[in-house]
């Protein structure tokens, strides 16, 4: 039995209602913006802010709560340990102006962090200044374009990418300036080489892949892709948020990209916080050196420096030097994992991937559209329940949350009709997996109307996500 | 093996499912690349991990083992150990993007105050939750101005961060924006009217303003710049810090249309530049271009009140090329953060903080300014941080004083040679007024020698 | 509406299920001493580990998840920051032999709150090595017989108390090896003079008392009673658990007590964490100081120091110097509170109870025996509730958990029928405090059965207690 | 006013009330003693609170400033941050005994399990859920001893720490049991068997060890002790360190009939000495006779399985002065933090943590009786603790290793004037090799001079 726990909780401006009130204007000032009523936010004292907050959180999930296997999210168990590190004065504590005598610290974890993607993808070098996988996307595709720009070939403006890409692909891509080419896979759920040749040609900037891909199929043919760009003088840019699936066994620079961006908070354990922060680090190969952000970290002899001295370089794409936090917690859960851990994590991922595809295969309930062997996700379709009983995939998924279980992403990649696009990750326990895989299973023998309206069990009841837009009440001020 | 609970019984699984060796699920990698194993060391236990970790640590040194007077946005500010401890609740800490908001009630309501706190305080109608930080956050609202206005010209005043341009100029690439800068009178450290009435025409998307500005000072001629844009048809986008806002108008009042900031210095650690939350707030005529997320208050299956995530149709996850933003993760905990602090700080608490900061940064002013070597470079009336001039070289004094364990101002002159021997110094509430003793007569000294 | 979290979480041995397995006998031990099977422990990962006890948490109210006025247990917020302060290294990762001048701020932070909790109480000397409230009454009888033997009266063997007094009062100073001899309080539930008077005798070692008692009534005749068991050559021993009600408005010293116990894990703001670690230091009068557990923390010119010179001392009461991070949040807490701040926070625990009282018994439901004027805590009769309905008080707190809220203490002191204890604390709001009684208005309401079968809210409905007993399941082994 | 939030609006309170004046709510106080205000300062704000405490903390110097050998009892174990994590949920923190079971499902079960971890430890059927300390549960077995036996005299060894005696000795007043004290072997450490032989007789109503004893030499001859203490009638008390366990044999194995020991290595910090968690582990027959709290399993309204208090019958709020002990306040936090570090170690790692710890305090020990001028005082087979007697003043030696930041063994001839210039060293998993040969090359250097 599961439920989850529910309050009434007000909100911060119903628990104390705060008045407009006159203040004392600040002498020093011009009249010009000199405030004259206080800020309207309550004043509360600590004790409710405490138990506000406490109930808020009881009415969220997360990976701590319970399996949350969201496909192309990769909501792994983040070590307590990493946290606890980060939140050391020592670290927290620094500021980025600080002389860098008074830093070596700082730039020593920034250093080995680099030297370890490095090796952890096969690339030559890496920025850890992008503030999310979008943002390392976009830098990518200005890498791209200086790239391009550097050798005077100003007419490629074009990304071509699948149409089982990410959403960020597309989105970073265009806001680099860059036209899209959206090609489609074959029947497999891979790039389709012909349609790849076809579109591919003097324009093309890059050619943006995930690999493996959102359907968690791994692209076998990598090498003959990744001739064809080059032939042309494209360039290949790997999505690498999802390295969970490969870790210690292939390498994105092996496979011949030549730009990577990483998801620190997905594969290298930084919890999500709810949506960030985040780090996207960008690994290129030597011939996009020069272009990379700074500073870059460097080391003379005995001593880390930061060097501003790159006359290419595109310059900042953030505020100083990235999310440190984040790449700190990256920094001690490989230091932690190591090159065996490493591989056993992608390793199991993939086994847990593959274990459950197989069984709810088996059961017969849903379906597997394309290629049957899987990395680390894999994605069913519900078409068959729709058919059936009117059951969607929305429906499924709001029912596991009566099951106490998160659900899986849902309607991506958008070739799959009704999709669940499911991805364990390695720390779940097979226990976990098997009451996963029984709760789908029961799911879909259940009568629709419960189905239908699910949940039950949690703090609200479906929630009508549309209404949201319709009546806009985006403030407290807007009720 | 660690975090990994499957590890010990894989075998089992793998019989379970027909697979004798693990190596078959990695059978469609190419034999040509696939790799045995990575090189670098095998893993260290937790105990080792924190014990090397306090090794590295103990290599820098922390706000907490001096004391640093560095402007230029980043300083440290007082984090009560309530926001540590509720953005640490692991229903929080380690939740996804609330996507199933059944099951993510908790972090939407939070947010959701976190726009209305934000609104408030920036005098708009309307907040997203977060974008990467408040330089990522110029760049947004550059390219919302554009998406707004079909214009092409982005006006910027000269006295920012040069990071910040040099960002606004790598977004602006796309759309193909020209960034024009306006200088600023070298005499108060205020953008120049003449000039910005100059850079602006009818092809201006829009006109930004910093209050405080890079230098600290206030733009305090805030009706006339808010008169030029108007004029121009253009959108004023104003950037603040957020802690001057308790005692200062809010952009709302002086007619701005956008205003984005930094607000790290809301319950969050200065992290080395990191723990960035970009403010992004604007005038709900504009809801539709706003890049980011937002948070909105709608109805269950039993009309009760719930929280989700609102206008996702702007969204890339749905789309794609022509979302309004690529922001998928953002700086949720950060956010978090900022609500909490804000919850607990409250009108009156920040309307206190914005005082006492304002007047720690006069007092260090003035105090400096007293010594024989060392003068106000602005006439400015300013916030927090201020710029000085040293008659000695700059660099010089600032190794002298790392020296006594103090870090001195910024020093300007690499991105602005115009202010040779100038250093921004910064102050805030966890200054005391020892330290500021302990940073004058440490001056005194090194100014002589 | 209310509703706590459940999970039907397994026991950790339930999780995993472990094996007896033979281990490698350890080569130097002698053979008597070898071990030969694994402790039977299961083997969990981490990720496992987190869960379980997450989902245990959420199935555990404390004073962060809502109002909690359990009477005689001052369950007040704790502000987060002395949590914070006692987990720093520099003091948690102390150890109590480290040569003298390597602990001089453990020292201080003794040194110093042993003379605020004198200012606070109106005592001389305070020893800070309890562990807990129980163990600082024992360590005053412990007092209170070296006070007797030192002056050579050993005849004094009997202890008195009123019939209101907590349990651990009788169980400590039958620990002691005295006799105990209860007294029954006058109709204004205070301590009966007369009684007092012609119980008192040459063999009265001590009279204990709680001041405001457990009904929350302040004795107002303490002064009198302080002459008439002193005049018999007894001492006056002051529970002092509860110094929320009268801080910086009356002080134990100054009523004529010459031993005092104080809870710092209640009035001083160190959260119960489940029922421990407590602190409950013993303040003495200047008499009684050089009975004192060894070591005292004295200072010379700028040096603090450990004092075992003290030949008179009773010795050790507990290893080493008290739960020190306990002390350490009660010194945080008082520097925080100064003055003013711990006067406030007595006034408005006292306005808040009576507050509650006088709504409670303006509905007419709840009797108030004894004196109208409350201090701290009142505690109601749901006597008139019980004759009606058959309702009892049991009844009434069970039913409170679906609210949302923790029940009083009930069927305590004893001699109120059916008794409700209610404790607000200074750190409820008014609006939290209407909520409680509006539901308990509410409950004396509502249909007995509803009552009876309550809670229906919480992760188990409700629990015989008495089976717990009937047949003993105290370990997994046992199940 | 801060935590008190009625502060502001109790005016209005007392209004509804029809009370003019606060003062009325304490009209029942003699004026004679009612005092204005307390002698001390206004309260500080939190920030300034943690400024002052930050100054307070470096006047001390913590495990991590430098090394520390000190023996004793408390010594450095490595706290996993699950464990951290995992005591710090506000719902365990600030929760009081679990009085109604209902609302306290998830503590009252990990006591429970912490119960089942405990017997298993030491070979008992049953343990509390905590008593104060390793020492107070020594007194508590004696007192329970004479409740069982009604016999009145405890036989203790000499060779236990002198702090656990004179708590002992003061909880033994009440009953008025008699302690009696046998000697131990010099040259081994261990009990003198012979000496014990004749303290006992038909008036001893138990007899304590302690494995490894307080100079971390193990009591080997635990079947002779065992058949000696069933001899007499009495009951067997063994102490413990329960990391020990790992490796070696449970008292329950060799007959003891209570197991008590300090359990703070288990995830809890040194913390000057205090939270401290007292083992208290016994067979069931004396289930009615155990002090503190036990946790039992019961069923709901529903039949389901439900966790509670059991046999509060033997407890001070029902029993009062013919209770069991006068346990209310227990050790709660410490016992939750031992739970979770135990699930987080499992059983494979306590055995490999057990090994690490005998094998450092071998190489310790090896390594120092190397040196000249240091030789091992007892023969018999140790832990991670050891007794080295110097050549030299031992209070000299301590000095010197302690401006080097080393902090040397315990000196013990306060309270064993036989053990003059012995130090009583310890180690543990925390220290590395590189400390070993720090205080070796230390003590090489300090012993000459
Ligand atoms: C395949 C893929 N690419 C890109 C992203 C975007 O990363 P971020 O959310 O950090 O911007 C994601 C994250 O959802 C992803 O799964
Ligand atoms: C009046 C009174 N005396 C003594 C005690 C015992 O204190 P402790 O639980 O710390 O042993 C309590 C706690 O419940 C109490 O309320």
């Amino acid at each position: 039995m599961y439920r989850s726990a529910v309050y009434d909780e007000p909100l911060l401006n119903e628990l104390v209602s705060s008045k407009k009130e006159k203040i004392k204007p600040l002498g020093i000032l011009p009249d010009s913006l000199k405030r004259n009523e206080k800020i309207n936010i309550p004043d509360i004292d600590e004790t409710q802010v405490v138990r506000h907050f406490h109930h808020l959180s009881q009415m969220n999930y997360g990976i701590d709560s319970g399996i949350y296997p969201l496909g192309s999210c990769t909501m792994k168990y983040n070590p307590k340990i990493c946290g606890e590190i980060a939140s050391w004065d020592g670290f927290a504590g620094t500021n980025p102006y600080q002389d860098v005598s008074t830093i070596q610290g700082n730039l020593q974890v920034m250093f080995e962090l680099e030297r370890m993607l490095c090796e952890i993808t096969g690339m030559d070098y890496f920025s850890l200044q992008p503030a999310a996988g979008a943002q390392g996307e976009f830098l990518g595709m200005l890498l791209t374009r200086a790239y391009h720009e550097f050798n005077k070939d100003f007419e490629r403006n074009e990304i071509i990418l699948p149409d089982t890409s990410h959403g960020t692909n597309p989105a970073s891509a265009a806001m680099a300036g860059y036209k899209l080419v959206e090609i489609s896979s074959a029947k497999e759920g891979t790039v389709d080489l012909d349609v790849l040749e076809k579109t591919l040609s003097e324009k093309t900037a890059c050619f943006m892949l995930t690999n493996p891909n959102t359907l968690g199929i791994f692209e076998s043919e990598i090498l003959e892709i990744s001739k064809i760009v080059h032939d042309t003088g494209a360039l290949l840019y790997y999505d690498g948020a999802n390295m969970n699936a490969i870790m210690g066994k292939v390498r994105p620079g092996d496979m011949g990209f030549d730009i990577v961006h990483l998801n620190l908070h997905k594969t290298f354990a930084t919890p999500h916080g709810g949506g960030g922060p985040g780090s996207g680090p960008v690994g290129v190969k030597m011939k996009l050196e020069k272009f990379l952000p700074v500073p870059r970290v460097c080391k003379n002899k005995k001593d880390y420096f930061f060097d501003y001295n790159a006359p290419e370089s595109i310059g900042k794409i953030k505020g100083h030097y990235g999310n440190f936090s984040v790449l700190l917690k990256a920094y001690v859960y490989i230091l932690m994992m190591g090159r065996d851990g490493l591989r056993e994590s992608s390793e199991i991922a993939v086994l847990n991937s593959n274990y459950m595809k197989k069984k709810l295969l088996d059961s017969g309930r849903y379906e597997l559209p394309y290629k049957e062997l899987r990395k680390h996700e894999f994605v069913l379709s519900c078409e068959k329940l729709k058919q059936e009983k009117n059951v969607r995939a929305l429906d499924v998924a709001k029912r596991l949350l009566d099951y106490g279980f998160h659900p899986p992403t849902i309607y991506f990649p958008l070739i799959v009709k009704e999709a669940l696009m499911i991805e364990p990750t390695e720390s779940e326990s097979k226990e976990d997996l098997d009451r996963y895989v029984d709760a789908l299973i029961k799911i879909s023998d259940e009568k629709p109307e419960i189905v239908k309206n699910a949940p039950g069990n949690t703090p609200v009841k479906r929630v009508d996500d549309v209404g949201a837009t319709k009546k806009p009440i985006l403030t407290w001020n807007m009720i | 093996m660690k975090f990994i609970p499957n590890s010990a019984i894989k075998d089992t699984m793998l019989k379970e499912m027909g697979i004798n060796d693990i190596e078959e699920l990695f059978s469609d990698i190419p034999k040509k690349i696939g790799i045995k194993k990575l090189d670098m060391p095998k893993g260290l236990s937790q105990q080792d991990t924190e014990q090397r970790l306090r090794g590295i640590a103990n290599k820098n040194k922390s706000f907490y083992d001096g004391v640093s007077f560095l402007g230029g946005g980043i300083k440290p500010h007082y984090i009560p150990s309530v926001v540590k401890s509720i953005i640490s609740r692991a229903e929080f800490y380690t939740a996804y993007t609330p996507y199933q908001s059944e099951a993510s009630q908790g972090f939407l309501q939070a947010m959701f105050e976190y726009q209305s706190m934000i609104a408030e305080l920036t005098g708009m109608d309307i907040s997203n939750c977060s974008l990467y930080g408040g330089f990522t956050a110029l760049a947004e609202a550059a390219l919302m101005c554009t998406r707004i206005s079909r214009k092409k010209t982005f006006v910027i005043p000269q006295n920012i961060s040069w990071e910040k341009k040099s960002i606004l100029n790598n977004y602006a690439k796309g759309p193909g924006i020209e960034v024009k800068e306006v200088s600023y009178d070298v005499k108060t450290g205020k953008i120049d009217l003449e000039e910005l009435k100059k850079h602006v025409d009818e092809n201006t998307s829009g006109i930004y303003i910093e209050n405080p500005n890079f230098f600290g000072v206030f733009e305090d001629k805030v009706d006339e710049i808010s008169g030029i844009v108007k004029d121009t048809g253009s959108l004023f986008v104003v950037g603040i810090d957020p802690i001057s806002l308790g005692v200062t108008k809010s952009p709302g009042e002086y007619g701005a249309d956008i205003v984005i900031g930094e607000g790290r210095s809301f319950g969050n650690p200065m992290d080395f530049g990191g723990s960035s939350l970009g403010i992004f707030a604007c005038k709900k005529e504009y809801l539709r271009q706003m890049p980011g997320r937002i948070i909105g208050i709608t109805k269950d299956a039993d009309d009760k009140r719930a929280f989700c995530m609102a206008f996702q149709t702007r969204e890339q996850h749905i789309r794609r090329g022509r979302a309004t933003s690529n922001i998928c993760t953002n700086e949720g905990l950060c956010a978090l953060a900022a609500v909490s602090y804000l919850s607990w700080l409250g009108g009156n608490g920040l309307e206190e903080l914005s005082r006492i900061n304002f007047e720690k940064g006069q007092k260090l002013a003035e105090s400096i300014e007293l010594l024989d070597g060392f003068e106000g470079m602005f006439s400015g009336v300013h916030f927090n941080e201020f710029v000085i001039k040293c008659s000695n070289d700059v660099n010089k004094v600032n190794k002298k004083l790392l020296k006594k364990d103090i870090q001195g101002g910024l020093v300007l002159d690499t991105w602005h040679p115009e202010l040779k021997n100038c250093m921004l110094f910064g102050i805030t509430e966890r200054h005391a007024d020892a330290d500021i003793e302990r940073l004058v007569s440490a001056l005194k000294e090194v100014s002589h020698v």
